[in-house]
């Protein structure tokens, strides 16, 4: 494909203009990296490269903190993920009541391991400590809803509600 | 905020609304509200209290039961002051409504004509 | 300042209200082993290698990271503080590769040397089986190998508050845990902002971090070494030479307060721009050009025939007919003599340097 | 160093290394401190992260100014404008000391006189600074107990070289930062012994110590202790000077020992001329030189390694260097080998260490009196070290000036020797990169930094580059007036547009085939940093 | 004021359980209702936050009858609204049902599950709703930060505290008066004050509950904190996991501010308090409050050595107190009745009441206020209901990861910080989960090993490298890999992480292990030396299900559920299981009706 620089500049702006939004909602100190990286997933769905040196240069922190910090924190991830975040407690609650079991039915039935995104960017699927719903376990959480009381057979019924 | 007379004004005045729910202790105004009841105007007459109430501003509860075998003298209204016997009224029309108001619950009298035989 | 006296060992010794066990355990020149700690930068308390007894309540302290307080006993090498340095060591190692026949870093290791102090000749857990990461040595200047990595953050410390380049962090986390650079690049790669200054290799205990032009080329205990001052810009940081058969190996970090470097800083030219002094270009024997050409010759010849032709010419037309360019870059000494020679020999004021340029 | 001599009394670095992290504000300007000085650059950083204020002025957006609480660029050659209107806004906001400056300083009324034209807007016109910039950086600047400025050959190889370092020192002595810990006018020397050569003696006009050749008391000073009849009473030659003499064929004799001026300085070809010229160059070196190439004998040195001496660094501290290994074949250290010449001259030089030269430096040398190999051994020592029992000073001027009182030396905006035209439309500037160092002898042939950096490049700014249709990479020519030289384009943003950078560490291109010998008339620096030149791709 | 007296007051559930169980849905059709019988001006309806009993959810109250519904759905509302809101009958079917005698309960109140529980920090949770600030100040809301703003100093303030006895609730119990007394005292031109509610613990959510039910009394709380050690600024550091109680408490602090219950000048003093929220981002590490402060700084959340505390270096260096969600719901009180009254409740060394999240294999779980001092067998039997399906008790593990696991002989043991302590597991948030004879206590270590070991933060040596080793050794006994001389090597590693490691995480990583070492040792025995799980939990140490021939019908109900098709044999005629196609799935176990297979 001809692609001039200039235009590729122009795309990059175009592509970083929604971090530039979030950034301007800030004070830009070192204080906000975390609050600008939740929100920069938040528009991107994921933390491109381009997108935390850009927020490494705005917020003057060295990228190998910025880097640092999104390798630590659970909540962030670096490549692209599904429309639909499948959270499956692995809470005490949830594993005396079964969790592993409703985990590895996910997993059956959407094809993929523990932390990968299903080919067609549809679902990602990941087992986290505890959402705090231990009454109704085992539990799972899709995108922001709960889902409790589960047993490996009502997985294909859940999943059933995000497909379309 | 500026002071503490302040909050225990708005406290006040905040405590008001939510009267139903710390109902124990309080006078309260019971409707017979069973499809015999219903039947016989119940439903305008716990209206009316309920406006009365707040109109007067009273410290009360309205509330409403099923039947209590007493269809045939429906609207059957009953008051509960605290500490005191419930006291049932029958036929309740929005002018005997207004004297029980009066009567009953803010000078605490017995309509005697008006009572029920339990 | 107040002063706070503790026991260490059975010995009281009186110190400073902010010192710590080990800067006491230092007074008394009672030896404590560390890891992670160094004076200069901030405390990290991470390897539990200094870990040491308070008798009354038998807590292990981070010696490096506990206050003293007044009055408190502590024991160094009790069978506790022996038996929970050992162990640690052994975690170190059930995570480290047993490679010290071929390591850079044998001899001049801290861990290694820890672990033939503690006597750990059969680790519980075992060593590491298999490489976790692969060796990042694509830059010219440092090798780095995260597997031989125990996390003890020096490097990272002196990189963000020495060096301040802000290349390398902590990245992951828990046991996946390493030190490096974003997106697991090659230091000096596109994403690093490494500037090659090798302090961080200076502080790594262990051989995570070794001088790629220096590898193969000797252990540190063949090495001889001399501080001097380095050859290029004009702050004057001292460095350590360090020399195995009249070869420039490498060149190590001084440590010494009031100097203008006395974190052991330098720059990438002072700690890796050294391999001039035996290029094969140096001169070595006097060039006379006869007919447009130079050939070699002897000192006598070349001195005699500088002599004879600054003589003729002075002689001709005076000392100001000779010019002379001294150094910026030779010793005080060697300025001061040719100046003199030109003034006082040759008899002219026409001396300049470059300081200018 | 010349400014600074004549305002303060002394042309060093005020202050020492180590108090850049005791000031509250430093004032950073023509110097790359993160490319020339590194560990000065760290140390400023460090500083910012405990608080201290950053002022950046350089006309690039070199790597300091990510760290600057206040970064601006303002046009090549135009620092005075800029330091005036700084000076402007202290005066009109009163943020001077009053007290300082009535106690230690004259010729303030003339200063206060010269800088009431500056007003930020006219400043913003003539530096392209924005006016807000530099109230910002006036007040920044002057409003705290301790502000450093720091510069380099940014601000002295100009034209106005001498006047811009006079703006500098006005600029301190006006808010009393002079003579103060964390504080004063430290210019960085680019070679770790320009101060040392500086100090013993390796200038026209002074002898070891800056003790004027033309002072009679002094003349005979040296020629007693150096047991000689009669010593020339007049300053020498400059470098450019003698460089022109040389071509001129009114110089015969040229000794250059360890210096590579066909790289190092302006107009090459010039440069080239003259060396052809001159009938008898010697040079010593420890490689064949581009001007070695034009000697006609050339002696082999020993280098740093090889050889016992000190060095003074740019915060006049005396440090050994000390031999680490043996000088190749029959390299001689260059001390040994003057005193082979002068014998054979009939002059006596016989020394047995460097540590007898210092005893004698010593001896003739005040600021250097108390300095000497057995107290090098455990003392840090800084000029002026008068005596055995001086410890040396860290900061200078501290009570009182080096010559008694600070004099004021108002100066007025100059504008560079070249300019812009629609031939020569870019400005080039030259200036140091971190993996190299200086002519290049001896980083080029040092295998990992000439690998991670082999090659020259010119920067250009994106802008200009779309224009001219190079990319990154690109193979181009850079010409002046003087000469033209082919190498890579670096396309970035840390040069204006309108503006070009290039190292000057590489043989293979040089920027000062390109540059001007216009001198500045006092200090004698020629104005490296303004050259108009035209860029091409090839 | 608008019209605000309503007959009736519905509040319906809306915290995070009851939202899964579908309240927003039960809510929009009981408005349906509502509105078709035109009784939208005399009923109001009304979204509170968490009851504690999420697992009956959806719930709603019936005021001023205080009827209990629990597990709606959306279609009974037409019932509900026809019946009880318009006739007044109670509807017997919603009720609740006590799972011992199989009573229907009207009233909440009656509820085992409430009936035996003290709840002050929780009173309002579920009773008002927490999106109006107005229902909080109904309740004595805010009288506290009068009270202390305007009649005390702040030394009164922080000596009302110490002696009212209030220790922390998140997990290593110090007394919060003494921590407000070292933070007040720490010199420093600014302070903070912090509040954690990074929740971590598996099986812990009472800090959830408390912020999405009663967000203003952690906000006065800190206020009062915050006037008794000369802060000026706060944070609020939250689980982003909590989208509900961030929401919540930002609408909160927005009414606190708009009510000049947080800002400049409080009560017309010279009194000034700023709060913001901080979002967590996925690290149960950040609960450490050194490694929380790294956090809210910008930094990965690392914990750093101790002392400095964060009183005397805090945030960015400065005096800070961290207190957790609960402790500071329990300071209006203190303040509010007096240290007197508030230590009323408890025992002498654990003052007032404690929060616990009940869970596992237990008939009633949710959240459970209770005094101090009280037993776990009272916790468990009288409020839980006892174990479900009729199983046996054999471990009750308390205090989440750092915590213990306690056999049924420490059941009367009446719970408090020390006593706790003693036997080898601690208050923690105050998680509870219950175990029954099904559970493994090996692989119960196992799960809570891999989530410390996969929390730890990775900077000392002991946690970063001994947990991960303490969990290869477990899984190699929970997968019959277990060798002579696991077990003291576990307790040895376990013995040198508590005693070496730099914070709290990994100082108490090794409990679940040690108090299961110390109470159920012949289990980890088993599991090594005769390669047997006693629970039946570790499949890997399972043989393969055989079928009982006497007792197999013949029903084909196993042969149809194997996925490998490992089972065979005619209908009506006894069946095999081959046992090397096996994969032990339990699927078979499942399906028979006449419990003829085993293992």
């Amino acid at each position: 494909m001809a692609c001039s620089c200039g235009n590729a500049e122009e795309n990059q702006e175009q592509y970083l203009a929604p971090l530039y939004d979030v950034l301007a909602g800030y004070e830009c100190k070192e204080k906000d990296l975390i609050p600008v990286l939740q929100d920069a997933q938040e528009e991107y769905g994921y933390l491109p490269q381009d997108v935390l040196q850009e927020i490494a240069k705005g917020l003057g922190v060295p990228f190998s903190q910025v880097y640092g910090v999104v390798t630590f924190y659970s909540q962030f991830h670096l490549e692209p993920r599904g429309e639909n975040i499948i959270r499956i407690c692995m809470g005490t609650a949830c594993h005396v009541r079964g969790g592993d079991k409703v985990l590895d039915k996910m997993k059956e039935e959407l094809g993929v391991d523990d932390g990968e995104t299903t080919e067609d960017l549809k679902f990602t699927l990941e087992s986290v400590a505890c959402i705090g719903a231990c009454g109704l376990a085992p539990v799972i959480m899709v995108n922001d809803n709960t889902h409790g009381l589960l047993t490996p057979e009502k997985v294909p019924e859940v999943l059933d509600q995000y497909r379309d | 905020m500026k002071s503490l007379a302040e909050l225990t004004e708005l406290k006040e005045q905040a405590e008001k609304k939510l009267r139903v729910r710390k109902s124990s202790g309080k006078p309260q105004i019971i409707v017979g509200m069973d499809d015999c009841g219903i039947d016989a105007g119940a439903r305008e007459i716990l209206k009316k209290f309920l406006a009365e109430v707040n109109q007067r501003d009273l410290d009360v509860i309205v509330t409403q039961t099923e039947c209590s075998g007493q269809c045939d003298q429906e609207p059957v209204v009953t008051v509960q002051l605290p500490e005191e016997s419930k006291v049932t009224y029958g036929n309740v029309t929005a002018e005997k409504l207004e004297q029980i108001i009066e009567e009953h619950i803010v000078n605490g009298n017995i309509l005697e004509d008006l009572k029920l035989d339990q | 300042m107040d002063t706070i006296t503790v026991t260490i060992d059975g010995q009281q010794v009186e110190v400073d209200q902010q010192a710590t066990l080990l800067d006491a355990a230092n007074k008394l020149d009672i030896e404590i082993p560390t890891l992670c700690y160094h004076p200069d930068l901030t405390l990290h308390g991470s390897c539990r290698i200094c870990v040491v007894e308070d008798a009354e309540s038998g807590n292990l302290l981070a010696s490096c990271a506990t206050p003293v307080t007044d009055g408190m006993k502590i024991k160094t090498a009790s069978d506790k503080v022996i038996t929970a340095r050992k162990m640690n060591l052994e975690l170190l190692l059930s995570d480290h590769p047993n490679d010290c026949m071929t390591c850079e870093a044998d001899g001049a290791c801290e861990l290694q040397e820890l672990v033939y102090e503690y006597g750990v000749t059969e680790p519980s857990f075992g060593l590491m089986e298999e490489q976790k990461f692969e060796v990042k040595n694509e830059n010219p200047f440092i090798e780095f190998d995260q597997n031989k990595c125990i996390l003890c953050g020096k490097c990272v410390r002196v990189d963000n508050e020495v060096q301040c380049s802000g290349a390398i962090d902590f990245t992951e986390r828990g046991f996946q845990s390493k030190v490096g650079v974003p997106f697991d690049q090659d230091l000096g790669a596109d994403h690093s902002s490494c500037v090659f200054c090798g302090q961080c290799v200076e502080m790594c205990p262990t051989g995570a971090l070794t001088y790629k032009p220096a590898k193969g080329l000797g252990r540190e205990y063949e090495l001889e070494s001399v501080q001097t001052t380095c050859p290029y810009c004009g702050v004057g940081c001292q460095i350590e030479l360090k020399v195995k058969d009249n070869k420039i190996v490498k060149v190590g970090s001084v440590y010494q307060e009031d100097s203008p470097n006395p974190i052991g800083e330098t720059c990438v030219k002072g700690r890796f721009a050294y391999d001039f002094v035996d290029h094969p270009e140096r001169l070595t024997k006097p060039l006379i050009k006869k007919d447009g050409e130079f050939e070699e010759a002897s000192w006598d010849e070349a001195l005699d025939y500088v002599a004879d032709k600054l003589t003729t010419i002075t002689e001709e037309d005076g000392g100001e007919a000779v010019a002379a360019l001294t150094s910026a870059r030779c010793t005080n000494e060697e300025n001061y003599l040719l100046q003199k020679f030109m003034r006082g020999v040759v008899g002219t004021n026409s001396i300049d340097h470059c300081a200018r340029l | 160093m010349a400014g600074l001599a004549a305002s303060f009394g002394s042309g060093a670095m005020t202050n020492s290394i180590g108090e850049v992290e005791k000031a509250d504000t430093i004032f950073v300007t023509g110097s790359n401190t993160t490319e020339a000085h590194p560990v000065i650059a760290s140390k400023m950083k460090k500083a910012v992260k405990n608080g201290t204020n950053l002022i950046v002025a350089d006309p690039r957006n070199i790597g300091l100014t990510e760290a600057a609480d206040i970064a601006v660029t303002q046009k090549p050659g135009t620092d005075i404008a800029l330091l005036n209107g700084l000076m402007h806004v202290i005066i009109k906001e009163e943020l001077y000391a009053e007290e300082y400056v009535e106690e230690r300083t004259e010729n303030f009324a003339d200063l206060k006189e010269a800088v009431k034209e500056y007003t930020p807007e006219k400043v913003e016109e003539i530096t392209g600074v924005a006016a807000e910039d530099v109230i910002e950086m006036a007040r920044t600047y002057a409003s705290v107990d301790r502000a450093a400025i720091y510069y380099a050959m940014g601000i002295t190889q100009h034209k106005s070289g001498t006047a811009n370092v006079f703006a500098i020192a006005n600029l301190a002595m006006l808010t009393g930062n002079v003579g103060k810990e964390g504080t004063g006018v430290n210019p960085l020397r680019g070679q770790n012994n320009v101060q040392g050569a500086c100090d013993l003696g390796g200038l026209p006009n002074v002898y070891p110590g800056y003790q004027s050749v033309e002072e009679p008391e002094l003349k005979e000073k040296f020629e007693n202790a150096w047991g000689v009849d009669e010593l020339s009473a007049e300053a020498g030659l400059t470098v450019v000077e003698m460089i022109n003499k040389a071509a001129d064929g009114e110089l015969r004799g040229l000794y250059v020992m360890g210096e590579n001026p066909v790289l190092s300085d302006p107009d090459q070809q010039h440069v080239e001329e003259a060396l052809e010229a001159v009938e008898f160059l010697v040079v010593q070196d420890i490689f064949l030189t581009e001007t070695a190439e034009f000697a006609d004998v050339v002696l082999p040195a020993a280098c740093f390694a090889e050889k016992d001496g000190t060095f003074t660094n740019s915060e006049r501290r005396v440090q050994f260097v000390n031999k680490a290994v043996d000088a190749p074949g029959e390299a001689m250290t260059d001390w040994q080998i003057f005193c082979e010449l002068a014998k054979r001259m009939g002059y006596e030089m016989d020394y047995s260490s460097a540590a007898e030269i210092m005893a004698e430096i010593a001896e003739v040398t005040p600021i250097y009196g108390g300095i000497s190999y057995d107290r090098l051994e455990d003392e840090e020592l800084q000029w002026p070290c008068t005596d055995q029992d001086d410890p040396g000073t860290k900061f200078l001027h501290q009570g009182e000036f080096a010559h008694g009182k600070g004099i004021f030396h108002p100066v007025e905006h100059i504008a560079p020797v070249e300019a812009a035209d629609d031939e020569y439309s870019y400005i080039m500037m030259t200036g140091r990169m971190l993996y190299h160092f200086h002519g290049g002898s001896m980083t080029r042939r040092s295998a990992a930094v000439d690998q991670h950096e082999p090659d020259a490049y010119v920067e250009i700014n994106v802008e200009d580059a779309k224009e001219l249709g190079i990319e990154d990479g690109d193979r181009v020519k850079v010409a002046s007036r003087r000469g033209e030289v082919e190498t890579y384009a670096r396309i970035g943003s840390i040069v204006k547009p309108g503006e070009v950078f290039m190292p000057f560490h590489y043989a293979e291109s040089p920027a000062n085939r390109l540059t001007n010998a216009e001198l500045d008339p006092i200090a004698k620096i020629p104005e490296y940093k303004v050259s108009a030149v035209k860029v091409e791709k090839v | 004021m608008e019209q605000s007296i309503y007959r009736s007051h519905i509040l319906i559930c809306g915290g995070t359980g009851c939202v899964s169980s579908g309240c927003k849905e039960v809510r929009s059709s009981l408005e349906d209702e509502l509105a078709r019988h035109d009784l939208e001006d005399e009923i109001k309806v009304l979204e509170t936050g968490c009851h504690g009993f999420c697992e009956k959810g959806p719930l709603i109250i019936v005021y001023p009858e205080s009827v209990f519904y629990c597990e709606l759905k959306p279609e009974n509302m037409e019932k509900l609204v026809e019946e009880h809101i318009l006739k007044g009958k109670i509807v017997e079917e919603f009720l609740y049902q006590e799972p011992v005698t199989n009573e229907s309960v009207r009233s909440y109140k009656d509820i085992d599950f409430y009936k035996k529980q003290e709840r002050n920090a929780l009173a309002n949770c579920g009773h008002i709703d927490p999106e109006e600030i107005e229902e909080y100040i109904a309740t004595g809301g805010y009288q506290a930060i009068g009270k202390a703003l305007t009649e005390m100093t702040p030394q009164e303030v922080i000596d009302e505290v110490k002696d009212s006895g209030l220790r922390g609730r998140g997990g290593g119990g110090f007394p919060a008066g003494l921590k407000w007394q070292f933070a007040s005292e720490a010199e420093g031109d600014k302070k903070y004050v912090i509040c954690n509610a990074d929740e971590g613990d598996p099986g812990a959510f009472m800090d959830r509950s408390l912020l999405e039910g009663d967000p203003h009394r952690i906000i006065e709380g800190m206020v009062i904190a915050a006037y008794a050690i000369g802060a000026d600024e706060g944070y609020v550091y939250v689980r982003a996991e909590y989208p509900l109680a961030i929401k919540r408490l930002r609408i909160a602090i927005e009414e606190a501010e708009e009510y000049g219950l947080l800002g400049d000048n409080l009560f017309g003093t010279d009194f000034n308090f700023d709060l913001h929220i901080k979002e967590g981002a996925g690290a149960f590490v950040c609960g450490e409050e050194t490694a929380l402060m790294a956090s809210i700084e910008g930094k990965r959340g690392m914990p750093r050595p101790r002392p400095p505390f964060p009183a005397q270096k805090g945030l960015w260096g400065k005096p800070s107190n961290i207190n957790n969600v609960e402790t500071y719901a329990n300071v209006p009180d203190v303040i509010q009745d007096g240290a007197e009254t508030y230590k009323q409740v408890g025992t002498e060394g654990s003052t007032g009441t404690k929060v616990f999240a009940l869970t596992g294999k237990i008939n009633n779980t949710g959240l459970a206020e209770v005094p101090m001092g009280i037993t776990m067998r009272e916790i468990i039997y009288d409020i839980g209901g006892g174990i479900n399906d009729g199983k046996e008790f054999k471990a009750v593990q308390i205090g989440g990861p750092s915590g213990g696991c306690l056999p049924e002989d420490k059941l009367d043991l009446t719970i408090d910080y020390d006593s706790l302590l003693e036997v080898g597991a601690m208050m923690g948030s105050g998680g509870l989960v219950v175990m029954d004879e099904d559970t493994c206590m090996v692989d119960v270590s196992r799960f809570f090993l891999d989530f410390t070991q996969s929390e730890s933060c990775g900077k000392c040596t002991p946690c970063r490298v001994g947990t991960k080793q303490m969990l290869d050794i477990l899984e190699r006994i929970t997968t019959g890999e277990g060798q002579e001389g696991d077990i003291e090597l576990l307790e040895e590693l376990a013995e040198n992480i508590k005693s070496t490691s730099l914070c709290g995480l990994g100082q108490t990583a090794p409990n679940p292990v040690l108090s299961t070492l110390r109470y159920f040792r012949d289990e980890y025995e088993a599991h090594i030396y005769e390669q047997n799980c006693p629970a039946g939990a570790c499949e890997e140490l399972l043989g393969a299900y055989v079928i009982d021939g006497e007792a197999c019908v013949g029903c084909t109900a196993c042969t149809d559920a194997c996925p490998v098709d490992a089972i065979s044999g005619e209908a009506k005629e006894e069946h095999q299981i081959d046992e090397d196609a096996c994969i032990a799935c339990g699927a078979c176990v499942e399906k028979c009706p006449v419990d003829a297979i085993t293992q």
